[in-house]
């Protein structure tokens, strides 16, 4: 059973996941407050299991099992422990908010679970067409829960454009693959390069097209710019707990995809998708950190800032060297930590009695929440990558990857957008910080997990921040071998 | 002989870890908070005077190396080392803080133990930046010391602080971040990001330029250097008088000290390249800025672009020499080099003095302006001798420290050449004339308005920080030896590497 | 006789004019489907022909999930149709723009 | 020898120091001894070490390291040689003499302890200048006694003229340092070392030696040296064009004007170039131009003590002239004439301000001495030594300043150095100026009706012992001083090697076998004596016989008298030109330098360039789903467009 | 070439013709219902084609399942909504122009692309014949059960999703409307009728 065993954590959340649409199937025969525990209890056991078996049990499988449409390799072990973790956070974090609007259903556990599916099937996925799959799956998941609050007239707009740019973006992938499988005959990443090499390099005008196609969908997934219109209005549209799941899983699935169909899949191919790949990181840079300088909505600064961000990681991409694999892939791993710790704060802010989607419910935080608006001031700084903490490091290795492939201007661009960003994140320190609000008393709320959990989160944004070591080290294994 | 202990790491995690727990205290006791700052501050100077007792003169070589596996994987090292260079400036910032902590001791009253725990940590920092010898690690501190400093002037400065600290973050951050591509592209050229590596790559002149041009905007912006100057009278008008002083007394140093280390050893020759553009900067910073220094009507603008003046003084110390010839070539390169490092911690100690003594009358009047002020030595003459004393020292007045820098630098700049020596002495007349103006409209002249009149002389704690100033630069002008033998052997040597070409 | 590339001209049609009718009829949510529709029918045109001649079965099977796909996508967004028209009382896209900038 | 001399300069220190600290505990009474002590210390010792070293004692020694940078030891120590000891019983005689003046002057002043305090200071810094080996303690007592100086000035500090003129004195001196510190490099460039006897062990090497100052343009390395250091002595000297600060220096209390701004500071240019002398008689450019300069300033100050109508104006003026006069013999090379004069200047210009202090006091703090007149029975001592205070001043035969100023007038006119001649005619002019504006002053202070109000009139009455006892502890060396020392200075024996012979022709060399007698004697012969006579002549003229004369004349040359008033719009021109341009060359750059372009268009127009792209890339994102198809779509043709070109 | 050749090239071109321009009318009829039936001719060409390339299976579940199910689908929801057509159609819109152009360019370039540069393909004969042995519903199960059961179970889950979206997003709870619960009803405690809650303050951006 050697297949089951390399399936059990996808296997696990997708049990989980008709477990809890069972369990609210059951909702007319029990009580109201037992689902209320009984439905995350058993998404969080089903995100756990999946973590521990991805890291410990699958520890001793590695190849490619289901006639080669699955692979357990570092990477996909890293990754689907990642997301599981990640995932549990998410909904650790939301928890407490998604039951303050009535939207603690068993909707949203299932499709978390879904959409953390889809990702598993993208980072464990060794065909296209499980690629496809997984993009899907995780897709329409997002589309459902972006517009899970129904009140919301904002949520239903950014989901009905997701909705559509995603599926004009499925259908501009579909069109790039069914090239691809035209002209090397296989849906296979592990024979896909070696088909490319058999046709002489794919030094072919097709390919040229084919590439740009796939590149344009996968840009689009990631968020990158000139096809990020979708980030700042779903970010912005969706309830801040939903916010919080798509800024921070389908990164890492996005990575995944990349690493597996790009630089793996592709990789004869380089010489024509790394300029494309350059060019839209630095458009990324461009665009989302002058677009985030104005903005005044925070989700929707997050969301631009997200799409700079993306740029950050698409130059590692765009080196095509290993060492810019792994600095991508450490990028993102890191960016999604950030991002989680930005986005859970909002939310135990929200618990706090202060709701928070403009940048002005942010001021004079820290008089009233000193805790909370120093994480934040980690979160920031470390998206801006200030040492000492993490933020720098994923940074750092990135102009590391491209210093060592030459191109030093590219390097010089990226930290001087960096300084750009600088002045956002800044921005949102100096309204917790400096701006002072009078006559305002803290809320005090109990301390529970999730806010236990949320300090672990930004502590560790500093923790690391002192050592980048482990983790750098983690992805260069996940890559390497 | 002191015992083979970390004294550096401890001197970088001893003042750190005390600004975590004045964090973790937040505003619970503030009392105990502002103690408990002075007792880590000055147990952190007690740390830095044993360093300098145990550290050996004569020698070029690093002292109470640590090194230990940082990130492996970027064969990065958490190294630290210290030589004559650096040392006095571990001990200035030590100093600095006890100093920072007792001028804010009553002051500051919103979040005081953040205040604290900011400079606290900012002090590790520092510590940090002078300590490391590991490129990573350097700039880690580098910027890490940024984070305290925009809060200290945001938080706590005044009316104009915002645009004043994002200025300060952004411009130091834009300089700095070019230095890391540098550090980073010679991290992946060496194979290491060992500082010493760096100073024996051999680099092609090319490479060189580049390198050095990503450097000189760090520490050009820190220094700083006309014309990227114009955050300093921004940062320092609107931060607290503690965070002038550290923002005088050493931030303003780590600029020069990167020259030092990074520019000097690891491009020699791009710093023979850039040599006169250095120098030419250098003298329009002290003749340019000396005018507009003139023209002040805040004392503590006025005080900052005294800094930039006085830093011009440092930086054509350290450019000069590629310009000397002749026999005396060498000696005139050490000694101007040592003129500059002797400045730094003359004007450290010396600015830092002036903005305690501008944040004294601050603290009672709260105004800056000069034209708030007049006759102040009738109402407060001991405050008035101690200004006066300092603004003598600003002058450079023999006998004060101020004076042996530059000294030091008009002599070794003669040797490259007169005219520069003539233009940089121009400083005896506008600073004086800046320095001397200001006093006479602050502290003489007649009595102007009744707040004046009623202002209550220095307190004991304010005399405490103001007398502990007065003996470094009263002891340091009239023997500047001690501080000049610690750095001989270690100038000597960074002489010998900015003089060697590197170009394979 | 029928070549392959009269099949993927074929394809590349639909592909266009499908992405055209994305402009043409912009305003419109439904229309857009369909022509969300027609672009995925260009791709499975284009996969059976890459399947045939390629004597290769995988094409085909790339269609049948890509067909089941669609068809779960038709569902939501029909779904989110009916969502945005209890909102708005409308389908126009130019209704859609309270989130910019 | 050492600590003697350690002790000389430690004394006055220490008083200074402990008056410093605890002066307004100790008190008054306590001050006033501890520092007459401690400068009493100072004169006593410096008087033995002066018959030290007439028995040839010499002390030329470091004292500690100051510093070690670029292999050359900066080092602080003494140099004692006939020179150093005889400035050094001058300085200090002067000082003991102000000290105890000044207990009567300064008792009703608030800030008599400070003042003591600042005296103190004084000698220490003035001391350490005389003493030193080097260039560097040279510097370092030089710009001491600056301080003290600029404290000084400004020690009415509530005065806003006088901290004006504290200002003026300092920024001003600090341009001749400029040229001294210049001139320092210079010397330690081309000699390694800063210690005057390696120094001058080696300039005899420099002779001949050039150096390039860019454009083609060479000059000798001594002349230039010689010249750099000299505007150091021209700003502390107050030589012209750098005089200016010295008249208004007499804003400060009197003593201090006697003290600093007449006996010791002000001479410390002086005594530079006479201590450099081993350098300049390589350099013969550079003594005609302190030659010349030394002339201009004895001749043109002078005059303006004819205008001028404040009674420590005129003196200021004089003093200015006597500087000239100093300068015009070292640059004649007549270096023991110039220190002569220093000596014989140093006491009776002392003199003459104590006396005027005396008489200020008396008319309660007025100065103008048109509102004077015929004091001469109400001040009888100050009278008596205020007049021969003046004969000293006008080189009237027998009394100090004539042994001193005719011996420079006779060296200057024997002078070989270029420009001799020029300066030699000044000279004897300055003789009738000087006798003009000293009977002047003596006449409208002492003699003629008593123009004074009634108010003052009826509490005149002669001032206390404390201040007399100094007018005649000074009278006696003014009187005395230049029969005592005309032989041994002027014959070359005193002075041995520490100041040099100049080489060829000795301007001095005819007064090696002269007697004070014999000089005396020649009075008659030569014709400043007759000059001299001419000046008290008019002065009797305009002064005592016909006051109205001299209103008329002054209508009648008005321009002239007016250019003479303005001080040859000297201070016209700096207050005018130099202060309020450097002001507004400050506010263009600062305003427009800084402000509009690194921050307006540099710093603040990029951050707001950017903000500019941001708003505008914000503005791309409509919030319409075609156009966010249509992005994507575009750029699909596009990638797709360039894959095709590409290819 | 034989007669065989010459029925599927008239066939490929016939209905070839029809899809393409069936799917004009698509996105140019002015009712969307138009549209919609447009489309179903689109898909029933399409579906001929596909039986003609030899994909049987695919050609007759895209007509049973997919226009039976799908487009039906389409077509109540457009019919339900009744939206006022002609406002949707009124106006001239900016980038439609543009739109067109960019998808004429697209257009071009990819024919361009398959017509004159498809080096690999061109002039290949699509060779793959029907034989009576060749069980092409057969063959697909095979894969579908053996090789591709990975993503046969990833595309059960989409179904699922969509399941859950649709009814997540359509089914109306209305609170107003009191549904028994027996359950419930015997449950009941007294602190569950009466909850103390605090007010919330309303939530940003969310009207209706």
């Amino acid at each position: 059973m050697m297949s089951m065993t390399a399936i059990a954590p996808e296997a696990w959340i997708a049990g989980g996941a008709l477990f809890v649409v069972l369990l609210e199937a059951l909702r007319p025969f029990v009580k109201d407050r037992v689902l209320a525990w009984a439905i995350p209890a058993s998404t969080l056991v089903a995100l756990g299991l999946a973590a521990m078996t991805a890291s410990f049990w699958r520890g001793s499988s590695q190849g490619v099992f289901f006639d080669g449409t699955l692979v357990v390799d570092p990477l996909s072990r890293l990754l689907v422990v990642a997301v599981s973790v990640v995932a549990l956070l998410v909904v650790i974090y939301s928890v407490g908010d998604l039951e303050r609007h009535d939207l603690g259903h068993g909707e949203y556990y299932a499709l978390l679970l879904t959409a953390t599916l889809g990702i598993l099937a993208i980072v464990t996925g060794a065909d296209v067409l499980v690629l496809f799959l997984g993009i899907e799956l995780l897709s329409l998941s997002l589309y459902a829960m972006v517009s899970i609050d129904r009140e919301r007239a904002i949520a239903a707009e950014a989901a009905m454009k997701y909705f559509f740019l995603g599926a004009i973006a499925s259908g501009i992938l579909l069109y790039g693959l069914s090239l691809l499988y035209g002209l090397s005959g296989t849906l296979s990443l592990v024979t896909l390069p070696r088909m490319i090499l058999g046709l002489g390099g794919g030094d072919h005008l097709l390919f040229f097209f084919a590439t740009t196609f796939v590149i344009v969908a996968l840009a689009f997934k990631f968020g990158a710019a000139p096809f990020h219109m979708w980030v700042p209005d779903v970010y912005e549209g969706s309830p801040t707990p939903i916010t919080l799941l798509v800024a921070t899983i389908p990164e890492l699935g996005a990575i995944a995809l990349f690493v597996r169909l790009l630089v793996v899949g592709l990789h004869p191919l380089m010489s024509q998708w790394a300029p494309l790949v350059l060019g839209v990181a630095i458009l990324s840079l461009l665009i989302g950190n002058l677009a985030a300088l104005a903005q005044s909505n925070f989700k929707r600064l997050l969301a631009y800032s997200a799409i700079a961000h993306v740029g950050f990681i698409l130059l590692g991409i765009a080196t095509g060297t290993i060492e810019g694999e792994i600095a991508a892939i450490y990028y993102t791993v890191i960016y999604v930590s950030m991002t989680l710790l930005a986005f859970g704060l909002l939310l135990a802010l929200r618990a706090r009695g202060r709701d928070v989607e403009s940048l002005d419910d942010l001021a004079g935080l820290s008089q009233v929440h000193p805790w909370w608006s120093l994480l934040m001031l980690f979160a920031m700084f470390s998206l801006a990558g200030v040492p000492p903490f993490i933020g720098f490091w994923a940074k750092l290795a990135i102009l590391r990857a491209l210093l060592g492939n030459g191109e030093a201007w590219v390097a010089v661009l990226a930290v001087v957008m960096a300084v750009v960003g600088a002045f956002y994140y800044l921005r949102v320190v100096k309204i917790m910080y400096f701006d002072r609000i009078a006559n305002e008393k803290s809320v005090p709320a109990p301390w529970g997990v999730p806010e236990i959990v949320l300090s672990v989160n930004g502590c560790a944004l500093f923790v690391l921040g002192l050592m980048p070591d482990a983790l750098w080290q983690l992805c260069a294994w996940a890559v390497h071998h | 002989m002191i015992p083979a202990w970390p004294w550096l790491s401890l001197l970088i995690g001893f003042p750190v870890a005390g600004g975590l727990v004045l964090l973790a205290l937040g505003s619970r006791a503030p009392s105990f908070a502002r103690s408990f700052a002075l007792v880590t501050s000055i147990v952190a100077f007690a740390l830095s005077v044993i360093v300098w007792i145990g550290f050996r003169d004569g020698t070029a070589s690093m002292q109470f190396v640590e090194r230990i596996g940082w990130i492996p994987l970027l064969h990065a090292n958490y190294h630290l080392g210290i030589d004559g260079i650096s040392l006095p400036f571990l001990v200035l910032t030590t100093f600095s803080t006890v100093l920072v902590v007792l001028a804010g001791w009553r002051v500051i009253e919103y979040k005081q133990a953040a205040y604290f725990a900011a400079f606290l940590l900012m002090e590790g920092f520092m510590n940090g930046v002078f300590a490391a010898l590991d490129g990573l690690l350097f700039y880690f501190f580098w910027e890490a010391m940024l984070i305290p400093m925009f809060l200290i002037i945001g938080v706590w400065g005044g009316p104009r602080r915002i645009y004043a600290s994002f200025k300060f973050f952004l411009y130091t951050f834009l300089g700095s971040v070019l230095m890391l591509v540098a550090l980073i592209y010679l991290g992946v050229r060496t194979g290491s990001y060992d500082l010493l590596a760096f100073q024996r790559a051999p680099l092609g002149l090319g490479t060189q330029i580049w390198l050095f041009i990503a450097f000189l905007l760090a520490f050009a912006v820190k220094v700083p250097m006309w014309p990227v100057h114009t955050w300093l009278p921004d940062a320092h008008v609107e931060a607290p008088t503690g965070g002038s002083v550290i923002l005088a007394a050493i931030m303003l140093k780590m600029g020069a000290y990167g020259f030092l280390r990074l520019s000097l050893p690891i491009a020699p020759d791009a710093s023979r390249y850039f040599s006169g553009l250095m120098v030419a900067l250098s003298l329009v910073a002290i003749v340019y800025i000396g005018f507009v220094a003139l023209v002040q009507t805040d004392m503590k603008k006025l005080i900052a672009y005294s800094s930039i003046v006085h830093m011009g003084f440092v930086t054509l110390g350290f450019f000069a020499l590629f310009f000397m010839a002749g026999a005396s070539a060498i000696e005139a390169a050490r000694m101007g080099i040592q003129g500059g490092i002797f400045q730094m911690i003359s004007h450290g100690l010396v600015a830092a003095a002036l903005f305690l003594c501008v944040g004294v009358l601050y603290d009672r009047l709260h105004s800056r302006d000069i034209a708030t002020y007049g006759g102040v030595a009738r109402s407060m003459p001991v405050f008035g001798a101690l200004f006066v004393f300092f603004a003598m020292a600003n002058v450079g007045l023999p006998g004060t420290s101020g004076f042996v820098g530059e000294f030091q630098v008009i002599l070794a700049t003669w040797v490259a050449n007169p005219w520069w020596s003539l233009l940089a002495a121009l400083n005896l007349v506008i600073g004086a004339g800046f320095t001397l103006w200001l006093i006479k409209r602050v502290v003489f002249g007649p009595i102007v308005n009744e707040p004046v009149a009623k202002l209550p002389d220095v307190t004991v704690r304010e005399r405490l920080f103001l007398f502990l100033l007065v003996i470094p630069v009263l002891l340091f002008g009239l023997w500047p030896a001690p501080i000049l033998d610690v750095m001989r052997a270690s100038v000597a040597h960074l002489v010998h590497q900015a003089l060697m070409s590197k170009i394979p | 006789m029928i070549t392959l590339n009269d099949y993927l001209i074929l394809g590349a049609i639909l592909f266009a004019l499908g992405v055209m009718g994305l402009f043409i009829n912009r305003k419109n949510l439904v229309v857009l489907l369909m022509c969300v529709e027609l672009i995925l029918l260009a791709v499975n045109i284009n996969f059976v022909a890459f399947s045939r001649y390629l004597m290769n079965r995988e094409g085909q099977v790339f269609v049948f999930f890509v067909l089941t796909v669609a068809a779960a996508e038709s569902a939501i967004g029909l779904a989110l149709l009916v969502v945005v028209f209890r909102h708005r009382q409308s389908i126009n896209v130019q209704d859609l723009n309270q989130l910019k900038g | 020898m050492a600590t003697l001399a350690l002790w000389i300069l430690l004394s006055p220190l220490l008083a200074a120091l402990i008056t410093a600290l605890a002066g307004s505990r100790l008190g008054r009474r306590c001050t006033h001894v501890l520092t007459i002590a401690g400068v009493a210390v100072s004169c006593i010792l410096s008087f033995w070490i002066l018959l030290r070293v007439l028995v040839g004692a010499h002390l030329d020694a470091p004292l500690y390291t100051w510093m070690v940078s670029g292999g050359i030891p900066f080092q602080i120590g003494f140099l004692i040689d006939p020179l150093s000891a005889l400035l050094a019983l001058v300085v200090t005689f002067v000082s003991l003499a102000v000290h105890i003046y000044s207990i009567g002057y300064m008792a009703d002043d608030p800030g008599e302890i400070r003042f003591f305090g600042y005296i103190s200071l004084f000698t220490f810094a003035m001391l350490l200048l005389v003493l030193a080996n080097n260039f560097l303690q040279l510097f370092i007592g030089w710009e001491g006694v600056g301080l003290v100086s600029y404290l000084l000035i400004g020690f009415w500090f509530e005065k806003p003229t006088a901290t004006a003129a504290a200002l003026k004195a300092f920024v001003v001196n600090r341009i001749g340092d400029l040229g001294f510190i210049l001139g320092i490099a210079m010397v330690l460039h081309y000699t390694g070392s800063l210690t005057y006897a390696s120094v001058f062990a080696r300039v005899p090497a420099l002779a001949g030696r050039t150096v390039g100052l860019g454009f083609g343009w060479r000059v000798p390395v001594l002349t230039l040296m010689g010249l750099l250091l000299f505007v150091g002595a021209m700003g502390k000297s107050a030589q012209i064009p750098l005089h200016v600060w010295l008249p208004d220096s007499m804003e400060g209390p009197t003593p201090i004007s006697a003290l600093i701004h007449a006996a010791t500071m002000v001479t410390a240019g002086v005594y530079l170039v006479a201590r450099l002398s081993p350098l300049y008689i390589h350099a013969p450019d550079a003594l005609g131009v302190i030659l010349v300069i030394g002339s201009l300033t004895a001749f043109f100050m002078g005059i303006l003590g004819v205008v001028a109508t404040d009674i420590k104006r005129v003196i200021a003026y004089s003093t200015l002239s006597q500087l000239g006069y100093m300068m015009a013999g070292l640059g004649a090379s007549a270096f023991a004439a110039g220190i002569f004069h220093l000596v014989t200047h140093a006491f009776f210009k002392a003199l003459l301000f104590l006396a005027a202090g005396s008489v200020i006091i008396a008319m309660h703090h007025e100065q103008d001495m048109r509102k004077m007149g015929g004091l001469r029975k109400y001040l009888p001592v100050t009278y008596v030594t205020f007049l021969v205070g003046s004969l000293a001043l006008v080189a009237f035969p027998g009394f100090s300043g004539y042994f001193s100023k005719d011996a420079l007038i006779d060296a200057v006119g024997q002078s070989p150095i270029p420009g001799a001649a020029f300066a030699y005619t000044l000279l004897l002019l300055s003789v009738f100026v000087t006798a003009l504006y000293t009977f002047r002053m003596l006449f409208l202070v002492f003699h003629g009706p008593e123009r004074m109000g009634e108010g003052i009139r009826a509490h005149l009455h002669e001032s206390s012992w404390v201040v007399t006892l100094p007018l005649v502890m000074l009278a006696v060396p003014a009187l005395a001083v230049g029969w005592i020392l005309f032989h041994p200075l002027l014959g070359g024996s005193f002075f041995g090697s520490s100041l040099a012979t100049p080489v060829g022709i000795n301007p001095l060399a005819s007064f090696a076998h002269l007697s004070p007698w014999r000089f005396f004697l020649a009075a008659w012969d030569a014709p400043s004596f007759y000059l001299m006579l001419a000046g008290l002549g008019v002065a009797a003229y305009g002064y005592l016989w016909r006051p109205e004369w001299p209103a008329r004349l002054a209508a009648r040359i008005h321009p002239l008298y007016r250019l003479l008033v303005q001080g040859y719009y000297f201070d016209a021109f700096y207050l005018r030109l130099g202060a309020p341009g450097s002001v507004r060359l400050g506010r263009s750059l600062w305003k427009w330098g800084d402000e509009r372009a690194i921050d307006g268009l540099g710093v603040n127009g990029t951050a707001s360039r950017i903000g500019w792209l941001g708003a505008l890339v914000r503005r791309f994102q409509t919030g319409f789903l075609y156009q966010y198809a249509f992005t994507m779509v575009a750029a699909l043709v596009v990638l797709v467009s360039w894959a095709l070109v590409r290819y | 070439m034989n007669p065989a050749d010459w029925i599927e090239a008239g066939v490929f071109w016939v209905f070839g013709a029809i899809l393409v321009v069936s799917a004009f009318r698509v996105i140019t009829v002015r009712h969307p219902v138009h549209a919609a039936l447009f489309l179903v001719l689109c898909f029933f060409n399409t579906a001929v084609l596909w039986i003609l390339s030899g994909a049987e299976f695919l050609g007759i579940i895209l007509i049973l399942i997919y226009v039976g199910a799908v487009l039906v689908l389409l077509l109540f929801v457009v019919m339900m909504l009744d939206v006022e057509i002609e406002k949707l159609r009124e106006g001239f819109v900016r980038y439609a122009p543009l739109g067109a152009i960019v998808g004429l360019i697209l257009a071009l370039e990819l024919v361009y692309l398959f017509w004159a540069h498809a080096l690999g393909f061109h002039g290949l004969t699509v060779a793959l014949r029907v034989s009576a042995r060749h069980d092409n519903t057969r063959a697909l199960g095979v894969s579908l059960y053996r090789r591709d059961l990975y993503p046969f179970e990833l595309a059960g889950m989409i179904l699922l999703v969509g399941l859950i979206a649709a009814i997540l997003l359509t089914l109306r709870r209305r609170t107003g409307i009191r549904n028994q619960n027996p359950a419930d009803q015997v449950r009941v405690r007294a602190r569950d009728r009466v909850r103390l809650v605090s007010p919330t303050p309303p939530r940003h951006g969310g009207p209706s």
